[in-house]
Protein backbone atom coordinates (compact mmCIF):
# COMPACT_ATOMS: atom_id res chain seq x y z
CA UNK A 1 0.00 0.00 0.00
CA UNK A 2 1.73 3.08 -1.22
CA UNK A 3 -0.41 6.83 -0.49
CA UNK A 4 0.98 10.02 -1.96
CA UNK A 5 -0.84 12.95 -1.50
CA UNK A 6 0.01 16.78 -2.12
CA UNK A 7 -2.85 18.88 -0.95
CA UNK A 8 -3.56 22.29 -0.06
CA UNK A 9 -6.15 20.49 2.61
CA UNK A 10 -5.22 19.85 6.33
CA UNK A 11 -5.32 16.14 6.74
CA UNK A 12 -5.88 13.55 9.95
CA UNK A 13 -3.51 11.48 10.68
CA UNK A 14 -5.39 8.69 12.50
CA UNK A 15 -7.73 8.36 8.93
CA UNK A 16 -4.47 7.94 7.05
CA UNK A 17 -3.29 4.99 9.34
CA UNK A 18 -6.56 3.45 9.17
CA UNK A 19 -6.15 3.62 5.21
CA UNK A 20 -2.62 2.43 5.36
CA UNK A 21 -3.52 -0.62 7.83
CA UNK A 22 -6.96 -1.82 6.30
CA UNK A 23 -7.55 -5.11 6.01
CA UNK A 24 -3.66 -5.83 7.24
CA UNK A 25 -3.66 -8.01 10.72
CA UNK A 26 -0.03 -8.72 9.93
CA UNK A 27 1.56 -5.18 10.37
CA UNK A 28 3.50 -5.06 14.26
CA UNK A 29 5.13 -1.34 14.15
CA UNK A 30 3.85 1.87 12.32
CA UNK A 31 6.14 4.95 12.77
CA UNK A 32 5.15 8.38 11.85
CA UNK A 33 6.74 11.83 10.97
CA UNK A 34 4.45 14.95 10.93
CA UNK A 35 6.40 18.19 10.41
CA UNK A 36 4.37 21.49 11.60
CA UNK A 37 5.15 25.31 11.19
CA UNK A 38 7.04 27.05 13.39
CA UNK A 39 6.52 30.43 14.53
CA UNK A 40 10.23 31.25 15.39
CA UNK A 41 12.60 31.27 12.44
CA UNK A 42 16.36 33.39 12.77
CA UNK A 43 14.09 34.46 15.85
CA UNK A 44 12.32 36.77 13.74
CA UNK A 45 7.76 36.07 14.56
CA UNK A 46 6.73 33.73 11.54
CA UNK A 47 3.15 35.14 10.91
CA UNK A 48 3.30 32.37 7.63
CA UNK A 49 4.96 30.06 5.61
CA UNK A 50 3.85 30.18 1.64
CA UNK A 51 4.89 26.43 0.27
CA UNK A 52 5.29 26.43 -3.11
CA UNK A 53 5.90 23.35 -5.44
CA UNK A 54 6.37 22.05 -9.22
CA UNK A 55 3.57 20.33 -10.06
CA UNK A 56 3.48 17.28 -11.65
CA UNK A 57 7.38 16.64 -10.54
CA UNK A 58 6.11 16.88 -6.62
CA UNK A 59 4.37 13.09 -7.05
CA UNK A 60 6.51 11.86 -9.08
CA UNK A 61 10.25 13.18 -7.00
CA UNK A 62 8.11 11.45 -3.53
CA UNK A 63 6.98 8.32 -5.28
CA UNK A 64 11.01 7.65 -6.02
CA UNK A 65 11.54 8.35 -2.70
CA UNK A 66 9.19 5.96 -1.20
CA UNK A 67 9.99 3.23 -4.05
CA UNK A 68 13.46 3.42 -2.78
CA UNK A 69 12.28 3.04 0.37
CA UNK A 70 10.32 -0.05 -0.13
CA UNK A 71 13.41 -1.55 -2.34
CA UNK A 72 15.52 -1.10 0.85
CA UNK A 73 13.28 -2.14 3.36
CA UNK A 74 10.76 -4.75 4.66
CA UNK A 75 7.76 -3.00 4.72
CA UNK A 76 4.04 -3.51 4.19
CA UNK A 77 3.13 0.28 3.52
CA UNK A 78 4.56 3.99 2.96
CA UNK A 79 2.28 7.18 3.17
CA UNK A 80 3.68 10.99 2.52
CA UNK A 81 1.28 13.61 2.27
CA UNK A 82 2.59 17.08 1.81
CA UNK A 83 0.64 20.26 2.12
CA UNK A 84 1.38 23.40 -0.01
CA UNK A 85 -0.30 27.02 -0.31
CA UNK A 86 -0.68 29.09 2.91
CA UNK A 87 0.13 27.83 5.77
CA UNK A 88 -0.38 29.12 9.99
CA UNK A 89 2.19 28.43 12.78
CA UNK A 90 1.31 25.21 14.55
CA UNK A 91 -0.40 24.02 10.99
CA UNK A 92 0.73 20.39 10.13
CA UNK A 93 3.29 20.69 7.20
CA UNK A 94 3.97 16.42 6.16
CA UNK A 95 3.11 13.50 7.12
CA UNK A 96 5.34 10.25 6.64
CA UNK A 97 3.78 6.95 7.92
CA UNK A 98 5.24 3.71 7.31
CA UNK A 99 4.08 0.12 8.18
CA UNK A 100 6.23 -2.72 8.80
CA UNK A 101 6.02 -6.04 10.93
CA UNK A 102 9.56 -5.13 12.03
CA UNK A 103 9.98 -2.02 13.69
CA UNK A 104 13.72 -1.17 13.27
CA UNK A 105 12.86 -1.22 9.36
CA UNK A 106 9.67 1.21 9.93
CA UNK A 107 11.96 3.40 11.67
CA UNK A 108 14.70 3.58 9.51
CA UNK A 109 12.65 3.78 6.29
CA UNK A 110 10.45 7.06 7.74
CA UNK A 111 13.07 8.54 8.36
CA UNK A 112 14.89 8.01 5.07
CA UNK A 113 11.67 9.25 3.38
CA UNK A 114 11.97 12.88 5.31
CA UNK A 115 15.72 13.23 5.24
CA UNK A 116 15.38 12.62 0.82
CA UNK A 117 12.04 14.58 0.85
CA UNK A 118 14.05 17.62 2.73
CA UNK A 119 16.92 17.60 -0.40
CA UNK A 120 14.97 15.83 -3.48
CA UNK A 121 11.32 16.72 -3.19
CA UNK A 122 10.72 20.21 -5.06
CA UNK A 123 9.37 22.14 -2.80
CA UNK A 124 10.11 25.66 -1.20
CA UNK A 125 9.19 27.69 2.00
CA UNK A 126 8.55 31.49 2.05
CA UNK A 127 7.85 33.04 5.17
CA UNK A 128 6.16 36.15 5.94
CA UNK A 129 7.10 38.18 8.96
CA UNK A 130 5.39 40.22 11.64
CA UNK A 131 6.96 43.82 10.08
CA UNK A 132 5.57 42.42 6.74
CA UNK A 133 8.33 41.32 4.88
CA UNK A 134 8.79 37.74 3.69
CA UNK A 135 12.05 36.16 2.86
CA UNK A 136 12.65 32.15 1.00
CA UNK A 137 14.22 29.83 3.37
CA UNK A 138 17.50 28.77 2.77
CA UNK A 139 18.13 24.84 2.53
CA UNK A 140 20.35 23.66 5.37
CA UNK A 141 23.76 21.91 5.12
CA UNK A 142 22.37 19.89 8.15
CA UNK A 143 19.71 18.54 5.68
CA UNK A 144 22.50 17.67 3.22
CA UNK A 145 24.56 16.12 5.56
CA UNK A 146 20.91 13.60 6.70
CA UNK A 147 20.54 12.82 2.98
CA UNK A 148 24.01 11.90 2.62
CA UNK A 149 23.87 9.16 5.58
CA UNK A 150 21.69 7.09 3.04
CA UNK A 151 24.18 7.05 -0.14
CA UNK A 152 25.08 4.30 -0.92
CA UNK B 1 14.84 22.31 -31.19
CA UNK B 2 12.06 23.80 -28.74
CA UNK B 3 12.34 23.77 -25.06
CA UNK B 4 9.66 24.17 -22.33
CA UNK B 5 11.70 25.99 -19.26
CA UNK B 6 10.03 26.18 -15.45
CA UNK B 7 11.92 28.69 -12.94
CA UNK B 8 10.95 28.38 -9.26
CA UNK B 9 10.71 30.03 -6.23
CA UNK B 10 13.85 32.41 -5.67
CA UNK B 11 15.16 31.95 -9.00
CA UNK B 12 11.84 32.74 -10.56
CA UNK B 13 11.56 35.94 -8.78
CA UNK B 14 14.98 37.09 -9.67
CA UNK B 15 14.33 36.24 -13.58
CA UNK B 16 10.90 37.72 -13.03
CA UNK B 17 9.78 34.80 -14.85
CA UNK B 18 8.14 31.47 -14.13
CA UNK B 19 7.95 29.31 -17.70
CA UNK B 20 8.96 30.23 -21.05
CA UNK B 21 9.63 28.37 -24.40
CA UNK B 22 12.93 28.35 -25.92
CA UNK B 23 14.17 27.55 -29.10
CA UNK B 24 17.58 26.27 -28.82
CA UNK B 25 20.49 24.22 -29.95
CA UNK B 26 22.08 23.29 -26.62
CA UNK B 27 22.41 20.33 -26.05
CA UNK B 28 22.56 19.74 -22.23
CA UNK B 29 21.31 21.49 -19.27
CA UNK B 30 24.51 22.93 -18.47
CA UNK B 31 25.02 24.89 -22.17
CA UNK B 32 21.33 25.87 -21.66
CA UNK B 33 22.57 28.21 -18.64
CA UNK B 34 25.28 29.26 -20.25
CA UNK B 35 22.85 30.50 -23.15
CA UNK B 36 20.71 32.26 -20.25
CA UNK B 37 23.26 33.86 -18.34
CA UNK B 38 24.38 34.95 -21.46
CA UNK B 39 21.26 37.00 -21.43
CA UNK B 40 22.99 39.80 -19.02
CA UNK B 41 21.38 40.53 -15.67
CA UNK B 42 19.84 39.45 -13.80
CA UNK B 43 19.85 36.26 -15.59
CA UNK B 44 23.91 36.44 -15.26
CA UNK B 45 23.46 36.22 -11.80
CA UNK B 46 20.88 34.18 -11.00
CA UNK B 47 22.28 30.82 -11.43
CA UNK B 48 24.88 29.62 -9.05
CA UNK B 49 26.49 26.17 -8.59
CA UNK B 50 23.42 25.92 -5.82
CA UNK B 51 21.15 25.99 -8.89
CA UNK B 52 19.28 22.46 -8.93
CA UNK B 53 17.70 21.17 -12.41
CA UNK B 54 15.06 18.86 -13.41
CA UNK B 55 14.90 17.73 -16.94
CA UNK B 56 10.81 16.01 -17.52
CA UNK B 57 10.26 15.74 -14.14
CA UNK B 58 13.08 14.47 -12.87
CA UNK B 59 16.61 15.78 -10.68
CA UNK B 60 18.94 15.89 -13.04
CA UNK B 61 22.69 17.20 -13.37
CA UNK B 62 24.57 20.00 -16.09
CA UNK B 63 26.14 16.99 -18.14
CA UNK B 64 22.51 15.52 -18.75
CA UNK B 65 21.17 15.79 -22.69
CA UNK B 66 18.54 18.00 -23.91
CA UNK B 67 15.87 16.98 -26.44
CA UNK B 68 13.22 18.71 -28.49
CA UNK B 69 10.32 18.59 -26.54
CA UNK B 70 11.97 18.45 -23.11
CA UNK B 71 10.46 19.86 -20.13
CA UNK B 72 13.54 21.62 -18.50
CA UNK B 73 13.24 23.30 -14.99
CA UNK B 74 15.65 25.37 -12.94
CA UNK B 75 15.25 26.39 -9.01
CA UNK B 76 17.36 26.93 -5.93
CA UNK B 77 18.30 23.95 -3.65
CA UNK B 78 14.49 22.59 -1.66
CA UNK B 79 13.36 23.71 1.35
CA UNK B 80 9.96 21.31 1.69
CA UNK B 81 9.46 18.94 5.15
CA UNK C 1 6.18 17.71 28.71
CA UNK C 2 6.03 13.89 29.59
CA UNK C 3 3.26 11.44 29.77
CA UNK C 4 3.08 8.62 30.75
CA UNK C 5 0.30 5.63 30.84
CA UNK C 6 -0.43 2.36 31.42
CA UNK C 7 -4.29 1.29 31.14
CA UNK C 8 -6.30 -1.50 29.75
CA UNK C 9 -8.72 0.94 27.73
CA UNK C 10 -7.69 1.60 23.81
CA UNK C 11 -6.31 5.29 23.12
CA UNK C 12 -6.57 7.52 20.05
CA UNK C 13 -3.17 8.92 18.79
CA UNK C 14 -4.31 12.47 17.78
CA UNK C 15 -5.96 13.42 21.18
CA UNK C 16 -2.58 12.41 22.76
CA UNK C 17 -0.40 14.37 20.19
CA UNK C 18 -2.56 16.93 21.15
CA UNK C 19 -2.29 17.26 24.60
CA UNK C 20 1.52 16.89 23.59
CA UNK C 21 1.42 20.15 21.49
CA UNK C 22 -1.17 22.08 23.52
CA UNK C 23 0.39 25.94 23.44
CA UNK C 24 3.73 25.17 21.74
CA UNK C 25 4.00 26.84 18.43
CA UNK C 26 7.83 25.99 18.66
CA UNK C 27 7.34 22.44 17.74
CA UNK C 28 8.83 21.36 14.40
CA UNK C 29 8.95 17.73 14.38
CA UNK C 30 6.84 15.01 16.28
CA UNK C 31 7.90 11.04 15.82
CA UNK C 32 5.19 8.32 16.69
CA UNK C 33 5.37 4.88 17.16
CA UNK C 34 2.02 2.94 17.15
CA UNK C 35 2.43 -1.23 18.09
CA UNK C 36 -0.52 -3.40 17.37
CA UNK C 37 -1.41 -6.83 18.35
CA UNK C 38 -0.31 -9.38 14.82
CA UNK C 39 -2.39 -12.21 13.87
CA UNK C 40 0.74 -14.32 13.58
CA UNK C 41 3.74 -15.99 15.38
CA UNK C 42 5.48 -18.48 14.62
CA UNK C 43 2.84 -19.68 11.82
CA UNK C 44 0.28 -20.07 14.58
CA UNK C 45 -2.66 -18.37 14.55
CA UNK C 46 -2.75 -15.97 17.82
CA UNK C 47 -6.42 -14.91 18.68
CA UNK C 48 -5.69 -13.05 22.18
CA UNK C 49 -2.77 -11.31 23.51
CA UNK C 50 -2.71 -11.23 27.35
CA UNK C 51 -0.60 -8.50 28.94
CA UNK C 52 0.58 -8.83 32.18
CA UNK C 53 2.92 -6.18 34.23
CA UNK C 54 4.12 -5.27 37.63
CA UNK C 55 2.07 -2.50 38.73
CA UNK C 56 3.87 0.07 40.31
CA UNK C 57 7.35 -0.47 38.83
CA UNK C 58 5.97 -0.41 34.92
CA UNK C 59 5.26 3.51 35.18
CA UNK C 60 8.59 3.90 37.17
CA UNK C 61 10.35 2.18 34.62
CA UNK C 62 8.81 3.83 31.65
CA UNK C 63 9.31 7.04 33.06
CA UNK C 64 13.48 6.18 33.45
CA UNK C 65 13.41 5.58 30.07
CA UNK C 66 12.17 8.79 28.84
CA UNK C 67 13.68 10.75 31.58
CA UNK C 68 16.59 9.11 29.98
CA UNK C 69 15.91 10.17 26.60
CA UNK C 70 14.88 13.53 27.36
CA UNK C 71 18.57 14.07 29.13
CA UNK C 72 20.08 12.57 25.15
CA UNK C 73 18.39 14.71 23.20
CA UNK C 74 16.83 18.28 22.81
CA UNK C 75 12.92 17.30 23.53
CA UNK C 76 10.28 19.31 23.94
CA UNK C 77 7.48 16.65 24.96
CA UNK C 78 8.01 12.70 25.27
CA UNK C 79 4.85 10.19 26.13
CA UNK C 80 4.60 6.76 26.39
CA UNK C 81 0.60 4.56 26.60
CA UNK C 82 0.98 1.25 27.35
CA UNK C 83 -1.96 -1.30 27.43
CA UNK C 84 -2.29 -3.96 29.73
CA UNK C 85 -5.06 -6.75 29.72
CA UNK C 86 -6.88 -8.89 27.04
CA UNK C 87 -5.72 -7.43 23.28
CA UNK C 88 -7.05 -8.58 19.70
CA UNK C 89 -5.41 -8.89 16.56
CA UNK C 90 -5.01 -5.52 15.19
CA UNK C 91 -5.51 -3.44 18.50
CA UNK C 92 -2.76 -1.09 19.42
CA UNK C 93 -0.38 -1.97 22.18
CA UNK C 94 1.80 0.85 22.42
CA UNK C 95 2.36 4.19 21.57
CA UNK C 96 5.44 6.40 21.79
CA UNK C 97 5.32 10.11 20.49
CA UNK C 98 8.40 12.40 20.71
CA UNK C 99 8.25 16.07 20.02
CA UNK C 100 11.37 18.25 18.89
CA UNK C 101 12.79 20.99 16.99
CA UNK C 102 14.57 18.52 15.55
CA UNK C 103 13.60 15.91 13.60
CA UNK C 104 16.67 13.87 14.16
CA UNK C 105 16.44 13.99 17.54
CA UNK C 106 12.93 12.86 17.50
CA UNK C 107 13.35 10.12 15.69
CA UNK C 108 16.17 8.56 17.63
CA UNK C 109 14.74 9.42 20.72
CA UNK C 110 11.82 7.80 20.03
CA UNK C 111 13.51 4.95 18.76
CA UNK C 112 15.90 4.56 21.79
CA UNK C 113 12.49 4.63 24.13
CA UNK C 114 10.63 1.94 22.16
CA UNK C 115 13.84 -0.50 22.27
CA UNK C 116 14.43 0.25 25.84
CA UNK C 117 10.76 -0.52 26.62
CA UNK C 118 11.13 -3.80 24.68
CA UNK C 119 13.79 -4.88 27.25
CA UNK C 120 13.25 -2.70 30.54
CA UNK C 121 9.55 -2.19 31.20
CA UNK C 122 8.18 -5.01 32.73
CA UNK C 123 5.47 -6.20 30.33
CA UNK C 124 4.83 -10.00 29.09
CA UNK C 125 2.72 -11.34 26.57
CA UNK C 126 1.21 -14.62 26.59
CA UNK C 127 -0.87 -15.21 23.40
CA UNK C 128 -4.05 -17.91 23.55
CA UNK C 129 -3.88 -19.82 20.06
CA UNK C 130 -6.88 -21.01 17.94
CA UNK C 131 -6.40 -24.29 19.32
CA UNK C 132 -6.94 -23.64 22.79
CA UNK C 133 -3.61 -23.67 23.72
CA UNK C 134 -1.62 -20.54 25.07
CA UNK C 135 1.87 -19.51 24.85
CA UNK C 136 4.45 -16.93 26.85
CA UNK C 137 6.34 -14.70 24.45
CA UNK C 138 9.84 -15.13 24.29
CA UNK C 139 12.04 -12.37 24.25
CA UNK C 140 13.80 -12.10 21.21
CA UNK C 141 17.86 -11.57 21.12
CA UNK C 142 17.10 -9.08 18.14
CA UNK C 143 15.35 -6.95 20.69
CA UNK C 144 18.53 -6.97 23.18
CA UNK C 145 20.72 -6.13 20.33
CA UNK C 146 18.45 -3.19 19.07
CA UNK C 147 18.71 -2.02 22.77
CA UNK C 148 22.68 -2.21 23.34
CA UNK C 149 23.50 0.01 20.57
CA UNK C 150 22.43 2.80 22.80
CA UNK C 151 24.89 1.54 25.50
CA UNK C 152 27.09 4.13 26.74
CA UNK D 1 14.51 -9.47 58.41
CA UNK D 2 11.57 -9.77 56.38
CA UNK D 3 11.40 -9.15 52.15
CA UNK D 4 8.14 -8.89 49.94
CA UNK D 5 8.61 -11.06 47.03
CA UNK D 6 6.52 -10.86 43.64
CA UNK D 7 6.37 -13.49 41.04
CA UNK D 8 5.89 -12.86 37.03
CA UNK D 9 4.72 -14.26 34.11
CA UNK D 10 6.15 -17.70 33.01
CA UNK D 11 8.30 -17.72 36.21
CA UNK D 12 5.20 -17.07 38.66
CA UNK D 13 3.58 -19.84 36.65
CA UNK D 14 6.33 -22.33 37.05
CA UNK D 15 6.53 -21.81 40.66
CA UNK D 16 2.80 -21.64 41.14
CA UNK D 17 3.31 -18.54 43.53
CA UNK D 18 2.69 -14.72 42.54
CA UNK D 19 3.61 -13.65 46.04
CA UNK D 20 5.37 -14.32 49.50
CA UNK D 21 6.79 -12.61 52.63
CA UNK D 22 9.88 -13.45 53.82
CA UNK D 23 11.71 -13.87 57.17
CA UNK D 24 15.44 -14.31 55.42
CA UNK D 25 18.89 -13.66 56.17
CA UNK D 26 19.95 -13.93 52.77
CA UNK D 27 22.17 -10.32 51.96
CA UNK D 28 21.67 -10.15 48.38
CA UNK D 29 19.51 -10.82 45.47
CA UNK D 30 21.29 -13.80 44.43
CA UNK D 31 21.97 -15.12 47.86
CA UNK D 32 17.90 -14.88 48.09
CA UNK D 33 17.76 -16.75 44.61
CA UNK D 34 19.92 -19.73 46.30
CA UNK D 35 17.43 -19.96 49.41
CA UNK D 36 14.60 -20.12 47.24
CA UNK D 37 16.22 -22.79 44.86
CA UNK D 38 17.04 -24.92 48.10
CA UNK D 39 13.36 -25.40 48.22
CA UNK D 40 13.61 -27.99 45.51
CA UNK D 41 11.43 -28.67 42.54
CA UNK D 42 9.82 -26.18 40.91
CA UNK D 43 11.82 -23.50 42.21
CA UNK D 44 15.05 -25.51 41.63
CA UNK D 45 14.90 -25.30 37.87
CA UNK D 46 12.51 -22.06 37.71
CA UNK D 47 15.40 -19.26 38.01
CA UNK D 48 17.85 -19.54 35.46
CA UNK D 49 20.44 -17.11 34.17
CA UNK D 50 18.20 -15.04 32.44
CA UNK D 51 15.85 -14.35 35.26
CA UNK D 52 15.56 -11.17 36.26
CA UNK D 53 15.59 -9.16 39.35
CA UNK D 54 13.73 -6.22 40.14
CA UNK D 55 14.69 -4.34 44.10
CA UNK D 56 12.16 -2.05 45.39
CA UNK D 57 10.60 -1.71 41.87
CA UNK D 58 14.03 -1.10 40.02
CA UNK D 59 15.80 -3.05 37.73
CA UNK D 60 18.87 -4.71 39.78
CA UNK D 61 21.74 -7.55 39.68
CA UNK D 62 22.01 -10.70 41.79
CA UNK D 63 25.13 -9.01 43.62
CA UNK D 64 22.84 -5.94 44.83
CA UNK D 65 21.87 -5.70 48.41
CA UNK D 66 18.69 -6.27 50.42
CA UNK D 67 17.61 -4.37 53.70
CA UNK D 68 14.49 -5.38 55.96
CA UNK D 69 10.95 -4.62 54.18
CA UNK D 70 12.92 -4.34 50.73
CA UNK D 71 10.38 -5.08 47.72
CA UNK D 72 11.93 -7.82 45.62
CA UNK D 73 10.71 -9.34 42.19
CA UNK D 74 11.60 -12.06 39.70
CA UNK D 75 10.65 -12.68 36.63
CA UNK D 76 11.66 -13.56 32.86
CA UNK D 77 12.71 -11.14 30.28
CA UNK D 78 10.09 -8.83 29.35
CA UNK D 79 8.45 -8.51 26.15
CA UNK D 80 5.94 -5.25 25.98
CA UNK D 81 6.09 -3.19 23.54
Amino acid sequence: MKLIRVQQEDFDAGILLAELRAGRSDIGACVTFTGYVRDLNLDDDVQALRLEHYPGMTEKALEAIVDEAVSRWNLSGAAVIHRVGELRPSDQIVLVAVTSSHRGDAFAACEFIMDYLKTRAPFWKKEQLKDGSSRWVEARSSDDKAAQRWDR
Amino acid sequence: MTIRIFYFAALAEQVDCRSEELETDATSAGELIERLRARGEPWQSAFDSRTQIAINQHLAGPDDGLGDGDEVAFFPPVTGG
